[in-house]
């Protein structure tokens, strides 16, 4: 990620929300699955395939909030070697135009170097990290990430699930930044065949109780969408980008159990990248979007 | 209204998915109406089924052949005698039925050495609330007959076939469970870890341990006991033995973890052969709280390891690692081979076959007091006797007979 | 001096070898001065240790959804609670304790389901006496849990390959090693069955269930029951549930035995597959005592069947024997698949995973009050849970299987 | 059994003491073990040995005072059929010229005929038997059977324990008639290789607290002799007889199992009834006798 306009940390923030300028395809991949230099290869091919951010995860041992999918994406990529430290270096070896998000568990945020929570962000930003997602870090417990976010120029960006509502709803989006992570149904992640009617339901809460970052920071909607159709669909519905982890997990995955060839993998990376990324701008087309097109 | 503790110094808090947060408000408000305001009668009707239902209070009786060997006075808080053999059944009786009270219609838990899986299968029989438990599959087969207890009771037993397949993976599989079902379901913990409010709600329902313990130690013994020793997996049998007697400074108050094999850990494999974590653990955030755990240098959390289920988890509750951190509570460890002595030993001594939790407490007093260069610890001492080793009997010839323990008696009787 | 009762009508008696009746006469001199006439403080010892490592007293409680489905009012007194697992501490405790104060040095004891020979084993640990129990091949076999907990408490188990290798072999066998060791032995005999003063002495060491059930209903209810249910096998759980309501006339007093799988005699092969001594027995003597029996025309002694080992006998003791005659006590009778039914409905509905002895106990419940010609049954009833399950499991698992109960869980969580 | 004596009843008593006018031997045999018609052969072994009186026992299911080699026995005379009918109708078919006793337990004297007890003792008187030993009736149980005995005329033999003393034994020794079965030690029927000392002990036990029965009543001594020389020391001890079982049982146990000859079986018998026997006189030679001999 070679990159000069995301030096300066004032940019930072920014820079995810103008991914969203156009209706967004942010896919996810664990680093180092199944091992780090394919993973490279992986993570490349999406962003040639259309991606506008990336969410990059970072394996934790215990990753409470996924499906079994992603957990056994974790476990391979553990296996493969992959450490904090080794993360960060994927990130620098990695060669992508689009902003990089990292999803960790807060465990590893709080353990790296000497400084709990502003060594490991600070390292992040040196490497060119815009943004976290840390699904077992609800807004309450943030504190000490917000900080050293603000003070490095990253974005936090926070879920919001369909049982967040009311209060909880306004308090998530006042803190939130760079986008807000819509969790298009309840349960942990996973590919599904048919997309969950949250979507609509949920960007309209957001609108009613989010205040002005209801309209300011962008909504990514995630959570079992696995095909340009449901993508096109969250889109249409109000999304302003899917958020794809699990059915990309799932070529990986099919690719080392049977052995496949590095760039065999990456090339249908690339096309389901394509496909999805394609879905998004279609719903966008389907809709009125006077806000933001 | 009172106010239910989130934080223990440091420890504690709501580490979990926004998904679950406004469950865990729900929960919390639900505490503080039910449980510390006894709105609709709650504390009552829980006191009531404790006592009809769980067989309280439960006995605190002189362990005479103990106490002579030891050249101590011992006492024994009988838990092992609670309908289903544990401790477990105080807070799954407790939970179960706050759940009936949010109007929840579906109870999910975790277990380990499958002593709170089949607590809260019997609770939930018997307040009629569907009941799913999630157990790692090296569980499962180490501690079989609680799974046919289990599952005669109703209950459905989610095996968890990811990772070592213990405690640890089986609470993060019913995360995952409570992520989806959140709205209809509550997630019955089964020690005082996790979010906020469960540490202190657990405590509070396990600590009619220490409440009747304290009454029946000065009625026994015409005072406060010198000594207070539990075993610590999560603590709540540790918590519960100690609750009401955080405030009596003159009480020791001694949590026994799991040494296991050994006392250090393997960062190479990610494996620590304890479970160790109030001893040997570094601060962390683990399962919804901050707490000691035993992790890597990078925090990946470690495989722990105990001879007994139930204690091999590689946290623990944050209270108990505050208790530590401020001095009030000491942290001892005993090793899978002291704990099988001691099981052995309080069988044939006292008729009382302990769970293998259970024993490390006992295993404990063997090497405190046991010794040439015995200490001395302040009388009388009371040992919590969580629960009974029923369940253990076939993990219990296997490990003594790939030791060849002198006071461990043969199994030949079968053919 | 109180006078010990040796005969109950017609029933009781001292049918024993010469060699024994010695012993028994400084027994019956031993249970008149200590147990009714609290020589030495031996009753008061009792009692404090069948508190504080019994666990009495055991709770009476409310079965809510029993009593709904059946429309009458059902409380449980829960000697599945007791140390052990059953009722049968009480009475091994007792007898242990006497034989410390006798100077007896050995304890031997017969089981048949296991229940009493743990409750032996434990009582002699816990009051440091050696012990040996006999059971027979084919209990060994369906009891498991039971034998390595004999084992582990430290007990001696002597496998009996006579016959059937039931209980009536196991009593023989040990009847046959107290001729031999009577002089510094006490044969510890698990019900209230052989020869005067067992049957008189068991009872009121198990009278403390019904002593305190009486107190119980009484202040839960604000009466008496109108019904006691307990099973019968030898009947010491159920003269203990019933002893103290014997003089209360309105009290019904319901003893189930065990119907096995049909309620006749094959006197050709000299089984009978069922253990109904009491309903279908004749008078005839047996292991000391003369009482109902099976036995064939000639007065052979039948082999007795049931699903649980604990009812698997062919005699009853003399007092129920009498109080059956003289119509005070009603006999029943539930089949095993009546048994493994209620069994799985105990376990489901109220959380309670019963004995399968016990389980007959709910069988009854289920025939009287269950069906479309469903009958009355005087309110409230209080069924004597005699024991839990635990015991059972692998064999309940599978007799369940073998039938495709409906209401039964499956076990395929194993792999 | 075809005697012509024995059938006036008032005899019948001194029959059995007559026996032992020298040192008797007294085996015992299960009737129908392992079958009715060996079975009848190996009794009438025993009588040309020298038997003196013959205790045939009819099988109980639950023999609580035997141990392993009789219980076997009576397992396979049950399982060959033996009832009491068939046992009194095996009585009938003997052809001995010895006094028989019945040994069995309570319940099957209980439960014969239409009265109990008194049913049993009468058919048993019929076809010639002369007394009776029950193992599990003590004396104070006996009072049924004493009184039928009383009035078909057979005696009621007690067993004197190691352990009956004092007011017991006088209350025993004031019941017994036909002989005192002398249980030389304490336990269950069977071989022995060495004879307890209880022997001497019992007889002078006897001698003290016995009234008038101690020297009118026969004494004789079993439970584990197994040899002729065992059989010489009880007898020099002081006994009145030898009473052996579980050694003759072994001989007919040992015949089944390896399936001899029913006659080379009975020759055995024969044998051993005879060393037996010889052992008893002998024993009697070697000891001053003046009350008896
Ligand atoms: C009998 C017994 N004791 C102790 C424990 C450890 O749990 P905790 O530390 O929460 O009491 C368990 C857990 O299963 C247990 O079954
Ligand atoms: C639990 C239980 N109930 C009942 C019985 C039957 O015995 P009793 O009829 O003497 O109570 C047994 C015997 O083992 C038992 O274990």
């Amino acid at each position: 990620m070679s990159s000069s306009d995301r030096d300066d940390p004032a940019k930072r923030a920014s820079g995810l929300e103008a991914a969203f300028d156009e209706p967004a395809f942010v896919p996810y991949l664990a680093a180092g699955d199944p091992d780090f230099e394919s993973s490279l290869e992986y993570v490349e091919a999406l962003a040639r395939g259309g991606a506008d951010v990336i969410e990059l995860g970072l394996p934790f041992s215990e990753p409470i909030a996924e499906g079994p999918t992603i957990q056994r994406a974790v476990a391979r990529a553990l296996s493969s070697g992959m450490t904090p430290e080794r993360y960060f270096e994927f990130c620098e070896r990695l060669d992508v135009d689009v902003p990089l998000v990292c999803m960790t568990y807060y465990n590893l945020i709080y353990q790296y170097g000497d400084e709990p929570v502003r060594s490991f962000v600070e390292r992040a930003a040196a490497v060119g990290i815009e943004g976290f997602v840390v699904p077992d870090l609800p807004a309450e417990e943030a504190d000490l990430l917000r900080e050293a976010c603000d003070e490095f120029g990253l974005d936090l960006i926070f879920i919001v699930a369909p049982t967040t509502r009311g209060e909880r709803l306004e308090r998530i989006m006042a803190q939130v930044s760079g986008y807000v992570y819509v969790q298009a149904r309840l349960g942990v992640t996973g590919a599904r065949e048919t997309v969950s009617d949250h979507t609509a339901e949920s960007l309209q809460r957001i609108a009613e109780r989010g205040g002005s970052a209801a309209t300011d920071v962008p909504k990514a909607v995630g959570f079992g969408i696995s095909s340009g159709e449901q993508a096109a669909a969250v889109v249409e519905a109000g999304a302003d980008g899917v958020i794809v982890g699990s059915a990309l997990v799932d070529i990986v995955a099919e690719g080392d159990e049977t052995g496949r060839p590095t760039d065999a993998v990456a090339a249908d990376l690339e096309a389901m990248a394509r496909e999805l990324k394609e879905g998004a701008l279609a719903g966008g087309q389907r809709r009125p979007r006077p806000e933001r097109t | 209204m009172s106010n239910s503790e989130t934080k223990f110094g440091d420890y504690g808090g709501q580490y979990v998915p926004e998904a679950l947060m406004p469950a865990i408000e729900e929960l919390t408000d639900a505490y503080e109406r039910y449980v510390l305001d006894n709105e609709d009668g709650f504390v009552d009707e829980f006191r009531n089924r404790l006592r009809d239902f769980g067989g309280r209070p439960t006995p605190l009786g002189r362990a005479d052949q103990l106490s002579e060997r030891y050249g101590h006075e011992i006492y024994l808080k009988r838990e092992d005698l609670v309908h289903g053999g544990a401790h477990k059944l105080n807070n799954a009786l407790g939970q179960v039925l706050l759940a009936k009270y949010m109007g929840k219609e579906r109870i999910i838990a975790e277990t380990g050495a499958g002593q709170h899986g089949t607590a809260t299968a019997m609770a939930a029989a018997h307040l009629d609330v569907p009941c799913e438990i999630y157990m790692g599959r090296r569980d499962i087969n180490r501690q079989r007959p609680n799974v046919f207890r289990m599952r005669i009771n109703g209950a459905e037993v989610n095996p968890v076939d990811v990772g070592r397949g213990t405690l640890k993976e089986a609470i993060s599989e019913t995360m995952r469970d409570w992520a989806t079902t959140v709205e209809t379901t509550h997630y019955v913990i089964g020690s005082v870890v996790g979010p906020a409010p469960f540490p202190a709600m657990v405590r509070d329902f396990q600590s009619v341990i220490s409440e009747e313990a304290r009454e029946q130690a000065i009625e026994r013994t015409g005072g406060l006991p010198g000594t207070v020793v539990a075993c610590a997996g999560g603590g709540s049998n540790t918590m519960g033995a100690f609750a009401e007697f955080v405030d009596d400074e003159g009480v020791d108050l001694i949590a026994v973890e799991a040494g296991g094999s050994a006392l250090d850990v393997d960062e190479e494999r990610g494996v620590a052969p304890n479970s160790a974590s109030l001893s040997i653990g570094e601060e962390g955030v683990l399962h919804g709280a901050r707490t000691k755990l035993l992790q890597d240098g990078h925090g990946q959390i470690m495989e722990s390891h105990s001879i007994s289920s139930g204690l091999d988890y590689s946290g623990v509750g944050p209270e108990l690692a505050h208790l530590v951190d401020v001095g009030r509570v000491t942290p001892a460890t005993v090793g899978d081979d002291a704990a099988l002595e001691a099981f052995h030993r309080l069988s044939t001594d006292e008729g009382i076959i302990p769970a293998l939790e259970t024993a490390h407490a006992f295993g404990f007093l063997e090497e405190a007091l046991g010794g040439d260069d015995a200490t001395k610890l302040a009388e009388p001492i009371v040992v919590n006797v969580s629960g009974r080793g029923d369940k253990d009997l076939e993990a219990v010839i296997e490990e003594t007979e790939a030791r060849e323990l002198p006071n461990a008696p043969t199994m030949e009787v079968f053919e």
